[in-house]
């Protein structure tokens, strides 16, 4: 059971894909102008995350060698399409939103990451446990993201209005150069915390 | 023509894939550190984005599209909308043409495989080349504005990255916290070329 | 790039076929089976932005409702023109497709039952610059064309012009900054006038 | 016939990549084995592959530590044919003048023809073999004794290492041999590093399951002129390498003076004390210090400190130093026997 739980903490913060290793952020950063855009990606990511590394898990010892990486990107692009298709059945309106960015969750660094790294040699359950934490790490981070883009940028949070109608909300921060210079600031308070407080 | 130059500058400078579109940004990051390293993998993106565009739009259009197999199977493939199986189809004809690109350089190019060859295998994750071909079915682009589209979208690329190597050599000398040093401070540079890149949007022709 | 024993190329490649086969069935299994649900929600969300134009609120509908909606007060004529015959109409709806700066904007022109009074112009698609070209579809620009008739005395055409050269009662201050998108939706909505002359009136 | 021809033609499609891609590799590489000629022995390569891959297949296990990716430089051979070009990768671990010389890093150059590389002799002695735990006991609270006994034996030198594979995990963990040369098993002492992969493994391991060894590695030689006197320090589970060197000697060198100097925490963490008291050999010396037990008959304090109030080189007989153990120990023994004019080409040291 330790072994299960070890996995999925080391996939919620010990090792949060996002800041240690700087992986993922490609679509952390366009999607986190709403925090509902956020949500909706960190669950895709999560969901992606969980069957890819499953079905990987239950394949390793049958997966020959030579075709290794191009069944990995096969199955993760095939969890990844279902996804999709169910945004457009059932919130089509998200499905908008996110356009692309949901279909390039499968070069997502994460999801290969932990496939390669993780499923191919562990259990299912490990590494399923493996998967939903890594997906809730990098879900709580799109979501910090969000709430300062959205908040900050443009006065609402899951679109009610937030800000006293006086205060002008920064437009920057729903723009890219707003979204890099946040992720900036973040990464250095987590490269701070993580050597120890010396500055 | 003003069309075609319309996609260019899009590609390279308003609307560039890296700095409006966020792709990209794990080697982008990574890469940045040495000159010359950008230097080849801008080349190799650029490469690799306009023949993938190509190719993926080619297979987009008289394939996958709503009823785009009318040409092979007649009326009733009208009705017939693969678009949803696009994102699989893109993902392998990427990894095959990288891999092809990769052996036919060891194999006759080996001084190309200096400067080019050893970045393909990152090339293969990295997120832009598959947004190229996303973004180049959104906008529902024929297979030959495809490719001048993918030519810019990697060339814009491909000036993020040597921007950034350039500026990241002046970083080396000059002193900041340490817990400061490395993602941070590039991410902060690249909000900044961000913010410049964004001038360009105003511009009328 | 690992290399391959020969022996074994027909065991990978049949592997990879068999996973490819796998997903793709699961795939089309499942676009099968939602596709009804899919292709719903696509023609709403295409037919919200018309049925805002012609007046109908589609606020808090989903997409069946939506499309029950449409299909009830829409009638398709030929060359893409839309009659509405619900409440506040009839009015006819024509397609304006135009080339913007970065890609295609389309839209509706939607005229009185007089055949030459504006009833309104709706923008459903367009990729221009955010706060330059993108105003296309604000609110505030769309209202210049409300009310306003298509055609003047000596056959003259309404026409949008560069911001803030408007003279003469046929012209429309076009957005300041974006020339081309200006230019691009004019020719569009120009296109669209003329095919509302032609067909004008409803039937 | 829509849900047939929906699944069939991205079917048709990737695999139509997939086919291409292995034709093309088909087409681009020569077909059939290319020769690498290793030194003085032939092998067969895949064309394609690249060098380290080739050797690999070969049974020369050379060393790598990054797997291929040029980011580590221990795969480092010299090319004796043709003039292979330089990759950046190359020059970023190897010296200009090496590179002259032809040495490039194997796992960077693919094979397309027949090539003759040149690779240190004792690489080719290094096998991978599958060996049985035949017995095991526990010499301290956290250090176990491993007797291995290998399906075809491995010649080593005492001071040679080899590489463990930890269970069917991809990881390797390096232990020293601590048995005398010529024995038919393969002796490991195994500090437990708590949440250590490998040791806990290793400690945890039945007797008679079994597991791949592959060795021997690690570049110390005996000094081979008569009369030479040999220094041993060992520090902790760094007594591995030196237990060989002493049972070693002990046994076949009378030759040799020996002087042997090791360090532990307390008697408690000491072991094989007793097996070295009962060597015979003519001038064998031993001395023990425990840095945190004060106790008879055993010096009080840190190693360098104890070599430095009992250890008096000699005058005229050469020295060959072997060291063992943390790096700090290493730094502050080196430094007492440089200041005692032994000079530090002829120290031998093996830091962990």
């Amino acid at each position: 059971m330790s072994r299960l739980r070890d996995a999925f903490l080391d996939g919620l913060w010990r090792e949060n894909p996002v800041f240690w290793q700087v992986l993922g952020i490609c679509s952390a950063l366009a999607v986190t102008t709403r925090v509902e855009n956020a949500l909706y990606m960190g669950a895709a990511v999560t969901v992606v995350a969980m069957g890819s590394n499953m079905m990987v898990s239950l394949l390793r010892r049958f997966i020959p060698r030579d075709v290794r990486l191009m069944v990995e990107m096969v199955i993760i692009a095939g969890f990844v399409a279902l996804f999709d298709l169910y945004l457009k059945a059932f919130s089509y309106p998200m499905s908008q939103q996110l356009g692309p960015y949901v279909g390039l969750i499968v070069t997502n660094c994460i999801i290969l990451g932990r496939t390669e790294a993780f499923a191919l040699k562990n259990g299912v359950m490990e590494s399923v446990a493996d998967g939903l934490g890594n997906g809730l790490g990098y879900s709580a981070v799109l979501v910090v993201i969000a709430v300062i883009r959205e908040v900050g940028g443009s006065g609402t949070f899951l679109g009610h209005q937030v800000l006293p109608a006086g205060a002008q909300p920064m437009r920057v921060l729903v723009a890219a150069p707003g979204a890099f210079i946040i992720m900036s600031l973040l990464a250095w308070a987590f490269q701070y915390m993580k050597e120890g407080r010396r500055v | 023509m003003s069309e075609l130059l319309g996609i260019i500058l899009a590609g390279v400078l308003t609307h560039n894939i890296l700095l409006t579109g966020f792709l990209g940004m794990c080697s982008f990051i990574a890469i940045s550190r040495d000159l010359r390293a950008s230097l080849g993998l801008g080349l190799a993106v650029t490469f690799v984005a306009t023949f993938t565009a190509g190719l993926n739009a080619l297979i987009y259009n008289y394939f996958l599209a709503p009823g785009a197999m009318v040409w092979l199977l007649g009326d009733s493939a009208r009705s017939i909308d693969l678009s949803f199986v696009s994102l699989i189809v893109f993902i392998a004809v990427i990894a095959g043409f990288v891999q092809v690109v990769e052996m036919v350089i060891q194999r006759w190019f080996p001084l190309l495989h200096g400067v080019l060859g050893i970045f393909l295998p990152l090339i293969t994750v990295n997120c832009a080349i598959l947004g190229v071909s996303l973004f180049m079915v959104i906008k529902g682009l024929t297979p030959f504005r495809a490719t001048v589209y993918g030519f810019a979208s990697g060339a814009g690329w491909a000036l993020a990255i040597i921007l950034m190597a350039a500026m990241r050599r002046r970083l080396d000398t000059s002193a900041m916290p340490r817990a400061f040093a490395g993602v941070p401070v590039t991410l902060l540079l690249t909000g900044l070329l961000a913010a410049a890149f964004s001038a360009f949007a105003g511009m009328e022709f | 790039m690992t290399e391959i024993e020969s022996g074994n190329i027909l065991k990978s490649l049949s592997f990879l076929g068999v996973v490819v086969l796998l997903t793709m069935g699961a795939l089309a299994w499942t676009h099968t089976s939602w596709s009804k649900r899919i292709l719903t929600n696509e023609s709403a969300s295409r037919h919200k932005a018309i049925l805002e134009g012609v007046g109908v609120s589609t606020r808090g509908m989903d997409s069946n409702a939506i499309e029950y909606m449409f299909t009830k007060h829409f009638r398709s004529g030929s060359g893409g023109i839309l009659r509405y015959t619900g409440p506040g109409g009839p009015l006819s709806c024509y397609p304006i497709r135009a080339r913007g700066l970065w890609g295609p904007i389309e839209g509706w022109l939607i005229m009185e039952p007089d055949g030459h009074t504006i009833h309104s112009v709706v923008i459903t698609h367009q990729e221009e610059t955010p706060g330059l070209g993108a105003e296309v579809a604000s609110p505030s620009f769309l209202a210049r064309f409300r009310g306003r008739s298509i055609v003047y005395a000596g056959g003259r055409r309404l026409a949008v012009v560069k911001a803030g050269q408007a003279r003469a009662e046929y012209e429309i201050d076009g957005i300041s900054g974006a020339t081309l998108t200006t230019r691009g939706f004019g020719q569009g909505l120009d296109s669209a006038m003329s095919m509302a002359l032609k067909y004008g009136g409803s039937r | 016939m829509h849900l047939l021809v929906t699944i069939l033609v991205p079917v048709l499609w990737i695999l139509a990549v997939g086919a291409f891609v292995l034709l093309v590799r088909k087409l681009v590489l020569p077909s059939g084995p290319v020769r690498l000629e290793v030194n003085d022995r032939l092998m067969d390569a895949t064309p394609g592959s690249s060098v380290l891959e080739a050797l690999g297949t070969a049974g020369v296990l050379i060393p790598s530590g990054c797997g291929g990716k040029g980011t580590c430089g221990y795969c480092k051979v010299r090319f004796r044919s043709g003039d292979v070009p330089v990759l950046p990768t190359d020059s970023a671990w190897i010296s200009g003048e090496e590179l002259a010389q032809g040495y490039r890093l194997a796992c960077q150059h693919r094979i397309f023809g027949d090539m003759a590389i040149e690779v240190p002799e004792k690489y080719l002695s290094i096998r991978r073999v599958q060996a049985t735990l035949k017995a095991a006991r526990m010499l301290t609270p956290d250090i176990r004794e491993l007797v291995l006994h290998p399906d075809e034996s491995l010649d080593f030198k005492a001071g040679q290492y080899v590489q463990v594979e930890i269970g069917d995990t991809e990881e390797q963990r390096a232990y020293s041999i601590a048995c005398a040369e010529g024995s038919q098993d393969i002796i490991l002492n195994v500090r437990l590093v708590p949440g250590g992969l490998g040791s806990t493994w290793l400690h945890s391991l039945p007797v008679g399951k079994s597991l791949f060894i592959s060795g021997p590695y690690g570049d110390y030689e005996l000094p081979g002129e008569h009369g030479t006197q040999l220094l041993l320090v060992a520090g902790g589970v760094g007594l591995a390498p030196i237990s060989s060197l002493v049972r070693t000697v002990a046994a076949t060198r009378n030759d040799m003076s020996v002087r042997v100097f090791l360090g532990f925490r307390t008697l408690e963490h000491a072991y094989y004390l007793d097996e070295f008291g009962s060597l015979s050999h003519p001038d064998l010396e031993m001395h023990v210090a425990l840095d945190s037990e004060q106790r008879e008959g055993f010096y009080h304090g840190f190693v360098h400190e104890m070599i430095k109030n009992v250890y008096e080189p000699p005058q005229k007989q050469p020295v060959s130093v072997f060291l063992c153990g943390p790096p700090p120990m290493i730094e502050a023994v080196m430094d007492v026997l440089s200041e005692m004019g032994i000079s530090r080409s002829d120290m031998f040291y093996d830091k962990f």
